[in-house]
């Protein structure tokens, strides 16, 4: 019988704690609300010092984006790529580390190497892209880096990059080539080797 | 005159249901409310881990191995990684070590914070789910302030760690552990002491000791039984054996050991010994360069290794094969949620349906890592 | 115990079961599979060894011609010492007895193994695919694997396609 | 505004009394029916956001008509109504159709014709019977039929199981809901809803309004044994057994869409209300003003008698959102072993009470 009223008795108090809590937190939603009104209000991302400067080097991972004056076309990230979204074609330049300007193309990047190649294609498929980072550090331009977040320059809402069409989602990021260009490319005339 | 019989029915729960935590199907045959039979089909979510293993190289299998337990990805990166440095006899800088536990730890109360979330959401308490959420994202505030990432983070790498801390990681991540550790009496107030919970889960579902390591069960849900065992103190890797942290164990305070609710609050306390061990990493954080010991390229030498570390859900294996190449010529995972899943059939047998549920949140399972 | 002693018992009470092999490490022993039921029971009960927890059935593939493994790591609560036991079996008939009535947890450690390897465990109450489909055909994770051309009408991918349009 | 008196007036313009019968009865039922569609509005809305605040999160939230979901998510309950309406309503092809289609109307008149006897104010009442809870107790009840059909006729597992957890269920929790209630009848004297209400005029201990709750302790009891088992005759948290989400899905509605999931929807919240109104009218004074004596007109009733109602109904909303669900087992034994019993001890209590000190 005491077991049975001390059953009841605990169960009424340790319910009026729960109550209280949800009480309270009601009561304070002024203080404690933890959403936000996504459109109109955007949540703060993290501060990231990591150390770097910012506009260089963004730790977030929302996109890929490669400097495609500064890709040698080595392939490097090709090959790291675990789920093999990138897709890169390069042609032998005619002359190494000079620039055509058909074709947009500059023959020296940023870090001071003398391109051989060509990049006639570089694909990032970011519907298949896992986001590991993992193409990011074999890179010997550091041309293919994640961004994303308000510090980046380049897309500056990144998360919210959704598509209506799975096809946008292929980002292509080398100067588009006309089929002339590229067979130009291929097979350089005898003027333009000398 | 024949006894009066009634009908068994055949139950398909899953795969597409609110409390089987992923795709899982479970074929109850039940008498009434009251189930007599459960039979698991698991395999909805079968990524072909291990044979994705075999066809890349070791860093790229980090990546798939943060898919596996999407809940604890850090701890999934970090039993890999171990593995791979025991096979390779790397040995990494202290900073590594450090900032591997403190992200390991912080993840696990990540991971346990969605595991007891859940459960409170299967015994049909919808709030605390929301506040544990809450603090959780938290966490992930401060992983992707870290790496960048909020859920698979691809951050511990075979001999260091993807990106060093930011620089005021300690005091954001102290005042994280500041703000939760309170937070924990408000979830045992709303959910862990209300009679009604304790109704659902004490002496619901026992899972004796010697059936539990008879069915591999382990982790928290083996320290619930009341057995005494955790690799970090067990079999010390990494740096575990420097710090001091107790092993909670299930002691049956309101009903049997080895109940839902000593596997739950076993979660509910190695969460605070997971910010103890966080506030001593954090303490003795030594500097120095996180980039040193990776390797240029991985080629481990001709062997194999089997290792197993605590995950928020158990014994985390890894068996790994090296024919010496760059490729691994084998990666097996021993998921703990696998065995823990492996024993509902034993332990939820002759418990109504509401309980089958109660059982299956308490165990904690997470289907990507059971299916691989 | 260490491996060894673990070994010489085994050597002791189970004469020529024990192949030695100079290929595994220190921790592994090889076994013969005829026995192995008799051997995975003593290792259970033997209170000396008392291995009462296995961690882990696993396959592997050996190569080529060569013959499928199936390995089993044990760990003892009561010691805290533990051994692998490699199995190797016939390629074209890799049949094992099943430890599952020994240890639960074996069954579907050994379910997974036989739907990734095709290894047959004899005695097994309940041998079926675990994570693929039931008719599913092959065994994935051997070497030789090749997947199906279509299941149920749709087309297996093998080899992504160069281009994605 | 009681059928009576449409009646009457009606009885004034010709000798017709069945066509007046039917005309009072409809004119009855019209406002009714919006009152329950925007009451349910109300609720709703009342729901999303105090569970969201309970929930650290603001709810449905707008920066005006036409974004989102209006001011303060304001629109949020009507694009929700709005939305079962225009969904596809699907009948799975192994149902069976009539009970299928009849069921969420069952239910719904279950709650529906309960209002007639629900006193809003001194006058609002449409058939003031003299066993006005007599009635109520019974028609309440109806419900069940309706979600045994529903539960059967889908045709699914997981409704047959809601269905018959929640027969069970409702049935239980009537027996010490009814048991409390007779300790109002015996204090009162009359089953007569406004009788009710207008025996707990006046003071009691000096300074309370003599409201059946406050008259001596068993009644304050009884009134917490009759509030918890209308919360469990509503189905909803902690008794929410029969549509617990996280075990079957959704219960007796699993296989129900658009209107007809509407209906159901619309039913819960009506139950709601009028397990509120009973215990508003039984135990807290109906229409009565707390401070007896002031404030008493009709349209002071009228908001007296809603704003009481609609606290029982946030109490509920808040029991919702804190509690855990109990097992079907459990259920039975709070009903059986724990209400049941201190329900006959009352009523014993209240008779020797009153005989003793009243």
């Amino acid at each position: 019988m005491k077991k049975y009223f001390a059953n009841i008795w605990g169960t009424i108090t340790t319910l009026k704690t729960g109550m209280g809590i949800t009480w309270r937190h009601m009561m304070n939603i002024k203080k404690d609300n933890v959403t936000l009104q996504y459109p109109e209000e955007r949540w703060p991302r993290p501060e990231r010092d990591i150390g770097f400067e910012h506009e260089k080097y963004n730790v977030i991972r929302s996109r890929l984006h490669v400097d495609i004056d500064d890709c040698i076309g080595c392939l490097k990230c090709e090959r790291a790529c675990p789920v093999d979204c990138i897709k890169i074609d390069t042609i032998k330049a005619p002359t190494r580390g000079e620039d055509i300007p058909d074709i947009r193309h500059t023959g020296v990047t940023e870090n001071g190497t003398n391109k051989a190649l060509v990049v006639s294609r570089f694909t990032i498929d970011m519907s298949e892209c896992c986001y590991c980072n993992l193409c990011v550090y074999p890179c010997p331009e550091e041309c293919i880096y994640m961004v994303g977040g308000p510090n980046s320059p380049k897309h500056p809402i990144d998360y919210e990059f959704s598509e209506f069409n799975r096809k946008d989602l292929i980002y292509e990021f080398s100067k588009p080539l006309t089929s002339e260009q590229k067979s130009e490319l291929m097979n350089p005339k005898p003027d333009a080797k000398a | 005159m024949g006894v009066v019989q009634g009908d068994q029915m055949v139950l398909n729960i899953g795969p597409q249901h609110p409390s089987t935590h992923g795709v899982l199907r479970l074929q109850v045959r039940t008498d009434g409310e009251i189930v007599s039979e459960i039979k698991p089909y698991i395999g909805y979510l079968h990524r072909c881990f291990e044979k994705h293993s075999e066809n890349v190289t070791y860093e790229q299998v980090i990546p798939f191995t943060d898919r596996c337990d999407y809940v604890a990805s850090m701890n999934n990166n970090f039993g890999y990684v171990v593995t791979m440095e025991e096979l390779m006899e790397i040995k990494v800088p202290d900073r590594v070590e450090y900032i591997r536990v403190i992200m390991a730890e912080l993840n696990r109360i990540a991971s346990h914070l969605l595991a007891l979330g859940t459960y409170g959401l299967d015994v049909g308490a919808f709030t605390p789910f929301l506040y544990m959420f809450r603090d959780r994202e938290r966490i992930l505030d401060i992983f992707e302030l870290t790496c960048g990432a909020r859920l698979l983070y691809n951050y511990m790498w075979v001999g260091g760690v993807s990106h060093d801390l930011p620089k005021d990681f300690e005091r954001i991540c102290i005042g994280f552990l500041d703000y939760f550790e309170p937070k924990i009496k408000e979830y045992n107030d709303l959910l862990t002491h209300n009679k009604i919970f304790l109704e659902r889960t004490a002496d619901v579902g026992v899972l004796p000791p010697d059936v539990a390591i008879n069915f591999g069960v382990s982790g928290p849900n083996l320290r619930g039984s009341g057995v005494n065992w955790d690799v970090r103190k067990d079999e010390p890797y990494s740096i575990y054996d420097r710090f001091e942290f107790e092993i909670p164990l299930g002691e049956g305070e309101f009903g049997t050991v080895g109940d839902s609710f000593d596997r739950y609050w076993v979660r509910v306390c190695e969460m605070k010994e997971s910010i103890k061990i966080i506030r001593q990493a954090i303490k003795d954080l030594p500097d120095g360069d996180v980039f040193q010991t990776i390797p240029k390229k991985i080629r481990p030498p001709k062997g194999s290794i089997y290792r197993r570390t605590e995950s928020p859900r158990g014994d985390l294996g890894y068996y790994i094969i090296s024919d010496g190449s760059p490729i691994p010529y084998r990666v097996k995972m021993r998921s703990p949620a696998f065995t823990a899943l492996s024993s509902l059939g034993e332990i939820a047998q002759g418990w109504m349906l509401s309980d089958v549920i109660a059982i299956l949140g308490s165990l904690d399972i997470v289907l990507g890592e059971i299916d691989r | 115990m260490t491996s060894t002693e673990i070994k010489e018992t085994l050597d002791r009470q189970f004469p020529g079961s024990v192949i030695e092999n100079i290929d595994l490490a220190e921790n592994q022993l090889e076994l013969k599979p005829d026995q192995w039921l008799e051997i995975a029971t003593f290792l259970k009960n033997e209170p000396g060894l008392s291995f009462d927890q296995l961690e882990c059935v696993t396959g592997i593939d050996t190569g080529e011609d060569g013959p499928l493994q199936s390995r089993y790591n044990f760990h003892s609560m009561e010691h805290r010492h533990k051994i692998e036991v490699v199995i190797s079996l016939d390629r074209n008939n890799p049949k094992v007895a099943s430890i599952e009535q020994v240890w639960r947890v074996g069954d579907w450690f050994e379910r997974e193994t036989y739907d990734m390897f095709g290894i047959i465990y004899e005695g097994h109450r309940d041998l079926r695919r675990i994570l693929c489909p039931e008719d599913w055909e092959g065994w994935p994770l051997r070497k030789d694997y090749e997947a199906q051309e279509t299941y149920h009408g749709i087309v297996v991918p093998k080899i992504k396609e160069e281009e994605w349009e | 505004m009681t059928v009576d008196t449409l009646m009457n007036w009606f009885a004034k313009l010709g000798d017709f009394p069945e066509l007046a019968f039917i005309l009072a009865v409809l004119i009855c039922a019209v406002p009714v029916f919006l009152f329950i569609a925007v009451y349910a509005l109300v609720a709703i809305y009342g729901e999303l956001k105090i569970s969201s605040f309970m929930q650290d999160k603001v709810g449905p939230m707008g920066q005006g008509v036409g974004l989102h979901a209006g001011k303060w998510g304001l629109l949020q309950p009507v694009a929700d109504a709005l939305k079962l309406i225009l969904k596809e309503d699907i009948i799975p092809t192994s149902a069976d159709k009539k009970l299928f289609i009849l069921a969420p109307f069952i239910v719904f008149i279950g709650a529906f014709i309960a209002f007639a006897a629900l006193p809003f104010n001194q006058n609002i009442i449409i058939a003031d019977m003299n066993i006005g809870i007599f009635y109520i107790l019974a028609v309440s009840s109806l419900g069940v039929i309706g979600l045994i059909m529903a539960g059967w006729s889908s045709n699914n597992k997981w409704s047959l199981y809601g269905a018959m957890r929640s027969a069970a269920q409702i049935v239980s929790y009537e027996i010490p809901a009814a048991l409390s209630i007779i300790v109002v009848i015996m204090l009162t004297g009359t089953l007569s809803m406004q009788g009710i209400i207008q025996h707990q005029s006046g003071f009691v201990w000096g300074i309370l309004p003599n409201w059946i709750i406050f008259q001596n302790p068993f009644t304050f009891l009884a009134f917490f044994i009759f509030f918890i088992s209308g919360v469990a005759e509503c189905n909803r948290t902690p008794f929410d057994i029969p549509e617990a989400e996280s075990e079957l899905v959704a219960g007796a509605f699993t296989e129900y869409s658009g209107m007809r999931y509407a209906f159901f929807f619309l039913s819960e919240y009506a139950n709601m209300f009028i397990v509120s109104g009973i215990a508003v009218t039984a135990f807290l004074g109906g229409w009565q003003s707390p401070i007896p004596g002031i404030l008493n007109s009709p349209a002071w009733g009228l908001w007296w008698f809603m704003s009481k109602a609609m606290f029982l109904i946030f109490v509920m909303i808040w029991f919702r959102w804190t509690f855990p669900r109990l097992r079907v087992d459990q259920l039975m034994n709070v009903c059986w072993k724990g209400f049941t019993p201190i329900a006959m001890v009352n009523i014993f209590g209240v008779g020797i009470w009153h005989l003793m000190l009243g």
